[in-house]
């Protein structure tokens, strides 16, 4: 069970360093956090014409939290605003097991592989951290 | 050799995720004994009605579990039952006085003291008076062992005192703190001691008249009992001379239409139908407390506690807080370098292992701590070597899971 | 042919002095069946931990029984789970709305309207409010068949009054209060409207949305529930907008030293460790009442009732109050001429007839009534018509008993 | 169990008019009540010499706290203070079950009759109000 939540690939995002700076051109700042864990997070994005240009990130949390970060900044750099949103929520429906279907998934590209925390109820909100603060950061866009 | 207390509780023989438990988060919440949960039943299933209301047998019978629970509660801190009023939980007793004494004695000028060491039941209901009434909110801080610094005490500690709120273990640390020292410094400047005993009472003995304690909470569910049921002691001048927190049922005298008489003591603080299974419950936890004895308590759990200590000392990765200090009650804490504690609880239960990480509901401690969140084993009597062993057994696999070298 | 609910209830078929017991003060607290004991014992026995606050298993469980109740309350009264609050009984439900909406938003000149036939929990605190407040407490009276005077309403609900507070159902009267059209008439004046529905939420549907009643207060130990469980619903716009009534561990975001930020909806309400026993009690217990039905609990109080006021009314030395409106549930108060209640209470306890004798936490409505104290039989749907003819023939007793020519 | 209670004698001193009055020469007058019940007493004494002259009470209750009350005035009405407030501690005593001992009893009178109220605990603050009261009247004398 435990091989499938730390697994390598967590672990190489949950230590990059690439994703973990300052944006020169941030558009949007947005901080998130998960009190009950003390997971802190602060997303900076780069969006000009509707297309998230760049993306990075600065915080504590844990190997779950910083490696679904990372991940995401992956994932979204170069996506379309919308795009992003309805990637995020993609990912939030994966970790509350309401999307099983690999198939489905696969847009998540490495992300995916995080499929497994929606069996530990407890670090769901790990997960989903960064997410939702994409979400509040680029809602209304 | 011990008594085998895994007959008693058969929670601590069942499994998690596959391996028999080792419940190790006691500070949190205990386990509760067969006669425990038998008692409650019993209630429910013979004796339950609403109590001091009824003329018939059976709310005479509920009647007699609930004061006799209080009378067993007043005997166990050496309090006078009048000065025993039942709540749902430490932090409702804490507020009751934070309520009903600090926001009707508090005034501009007048400070409160309380140590950074505090959980947050006994650190925001103050930090809320004290914005209410004006008053300066002071935190005693901590040496380097964890121990409340005597300077800082000696500093901050003046006639404008008015309350010292101080908790007797800490459920970070686990350090003891010598609240009968601290109560009769605090009263010759005429302040009012509140003392914390949701840790303390469950696991050494608590006298209120040898500390000379002003008012004392505490929890049943960290000592064997249900869910659902507190405790506030209070020296009854000074219960006598406050107002009422709850009202409504069962707290009055009488009532008209614009005016109300308030009931004696304890009556005058237990506002409503209170919790008679919780008190039946409370009544055999004591009853099993008093049979395990506290000098085996804390022998066995002084035992756990060195015996964690060595152990994770021997761990170059491990970092422990607050464990040099020989006033330590079954409590470590400690975090292994480059894991979030997040993940070493996810690991630790993977393998059956129970404890806590986080914060502890102490943010302000771990701030001055340097730390974002800590990991926690905390015992009570029935942990035995084998649930340690586990423990750092399961510790030790933290890194490699974690693929860091 | 009613389902034999004995064969739930153990405790209905034991006896008391000597005789199987007819329990019927079911207004005061309501017996449990054996699935919520087996709940309450099944959750220590199995799942007990400290909600919330775990990362491991067990913790996990405890959290999500006790999230699962709240969201199958929600669904029982058609609220979201965001707006169903925990407390310990219904009194604590309406001293949090009294101390954190009423303190906060009435001034000078405001007005608080209540009924007359207000229980003390839903009379006492907004006493104290005004009185804090300095606001002014104003009374609906009741027409001669108990029921509220809509004269009275119309004269005294202004756009000065702020908070309506009224009870569904009268636990002495056992009159259902239109509240649908009470909250209509208050809201149209800007009024906040406050159920007390500890005496409705056990015996009729309830539906917050369709009475669009801004907070509902109900006990689950008048429900089949254990004690020390309470409900507060509030409407979700106006609980976010009220401060913390009780605060400490769990119900905070941040804390500093000096300042702190308070955890979401329902967290913010509800500090310190929880009744996940009584959370777990209470999920038995709707999943049992919803068994039943409302349909058949409202068709047996009604047979019941009107079978004792018809048999009462035989006697030409019982006096019946609120017995001649038609919107009448399960609760009966009589006297019997020239004996005190107490005694009569004493004579059917003898008996095995449990009923309540004294002022049923409604002082002002006994003052009302022009009496000192009154006898209540009180119904649930386990009680059956031998329950009546028992009650019938004590009380055909109690004159003779008291040497009463 | 309940003929012991109810007795004839009880249901005739609580239904007793005699010493349901105001006194004229009053020297201390004393409310007890018992908030649960309702039960109310007002209690008036005349006092001289050290020595009860006179009793008298007016209110309402069961008709355990009302016989008890004309019970305790006819036992000490002529009574010194001192034996009064021996005799009411007595009283107390037995109700509470701590006397049994029926030679002991005697000096109560007819209030001894009370004694069974000692086995019904609900009942137990209505026997004692009348005593309770009398002696608050005269403690400190
Ligand atoms: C109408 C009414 N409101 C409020 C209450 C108070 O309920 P609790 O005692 O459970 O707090 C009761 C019951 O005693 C009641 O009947
Ligand atoms: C030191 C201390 N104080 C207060 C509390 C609050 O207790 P409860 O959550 O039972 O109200 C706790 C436990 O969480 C504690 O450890």
């Amino acid at each position: 069970m435990l091989e499938n939540i730390y697994t390598e690939l967590i672990a190489e995002h949950s230590q990059s360093k690439e994703n973990r700076r300052q944006l020169e051109h941030a558009t949007t700042k947005e901080r998130g956090h998960n009190p009950s864990c003390g997971d802190e997070i602060t997303l900076e994005l780069e969006i000009a014409d509707g297309v998230i240009k760049d993306a990075a990130f600065s915080g504590v949390g844990c190997a779950i939290s910083q490696a679904s970060t990372d991940m995401m900044i992956d994932l979204m750099r170069g996506k379309k605003i919308d795009e992003a949103k309805r990637l995020a929520e993609l990912f939030i429906d994966m970790i509350h097991g309401d999307i099983t279907d690999d198939a489905e998934l696969e847009e998540l590209d490495e992300a995916a592989a995080l499929k497994n925390i929606s069996t530990m109820p407890a670090r769901v909100k790990c997960a989903t951290l960064a997410w939702h603060t994409l979400d509040t950061a680029i809602k209304g866009r | 050799m011990d008594k085998n207390f895994l007959n008693d509780f058969p929670i601590l023989r069942s499994k998690m995720n596959r391996h028999q438990i080792a419940y190790l988060d006691n500070g949190a919440t205990t386990q509760k004994p067969e006669s425990v949960v038998r008692s409650i039943c019993g209630y429910y299933g013979g004796c339950n009605a609403n109590p001091h209301r009824g003329v018939y047998e059976l709310s005479v019978r509920a009647t007699k579990i609930y004061e006799d629970a209080r009378r067993k509660v007043a005997k166990f801190i050496n309090a006078r039952p009048k000065e025993i009023i039942f709540t749902k939980n430490a932090t409702e007793s804490l507020n009751l006085v934070a309520y009903s004494y600090g926001l009707n004695n508090l005034r501009g000028g007048d400070e409160i003291l309380i140590t950074i060491a505090e959980h947050h039941s006994n650190l925001v209901p103050w930090q809320r008076v004290a914005q209410a009434t004006g008053t300066k909110l002071n935190y005693i801080y901590l040496n380097a062992d964890g121990n409340l610094s005597q300077a800082d005490i000696d500093k901050k500690l003046s006639n404008r005192t008015k309350i010292l709120a101080v908790t007797q273990i800490s459920n970070v640390l686990g350090l003891v703190n010598d609240v009968k020292k601290l109560a009769a410094q605090a009263h010759e400047v005429g302040a009012v001691v509140v003392v914390d005993g949701a840790q303390s009472v469950p696991h050494i003995p608590v006298d209120v008249q040898n500390l000379d304690a002003d008012f004392l909470a505490f929890s049943g569910h960290k000592m064997l009992s249900p869910m659902g049921i507190g405790i506030l002691y209070g020296k009854r001048k000074i219960l006598e001379e406050m107002p009422p927190f709850l009202s409504g049922g069962d707290m009055i005298e009488y009532v008209e239409e614009q005016a109300t008489t308030y009931a004696e003591l304890p009556q005058k603080f237990e506002a409503g139908t209170q919790n008679v299974g919780g008190a039946a419950g409370l009544s055999a936890a004591i009853d099993y407390l008093q049979g395990v004895g506290f000098d085996n308590i804390e022998r066995i759990e002084n035992d756990l506690t060195t015996y964690t200590i060595s152990e994770l000392k021997k761990l170059p990765y491990v970092e422990l807080y607050g464990c040099d200090a020989p006033n330590k009650v079954g409590i470590v804490t400690f975090n292994i370098k480059d894991v979030h504690p997040h993940d070493v609880a996810t690991i630790l239960d993977a393998e059956g292992v129970a404890i806590r990480a986080g914060h502890h509901c102490a943010q302000p401690l771990m701030k001055f701590l340097g730390q974002n969140a800590t990991c926690r084993a905390s015992f009570y009597f029935y942990n035995t070597r084998r649930d340690v062993e586990r423990l750092i057994e399961a510790v030790q696999k933290v890194r490699g899971i974690m693929h860091i070298a």
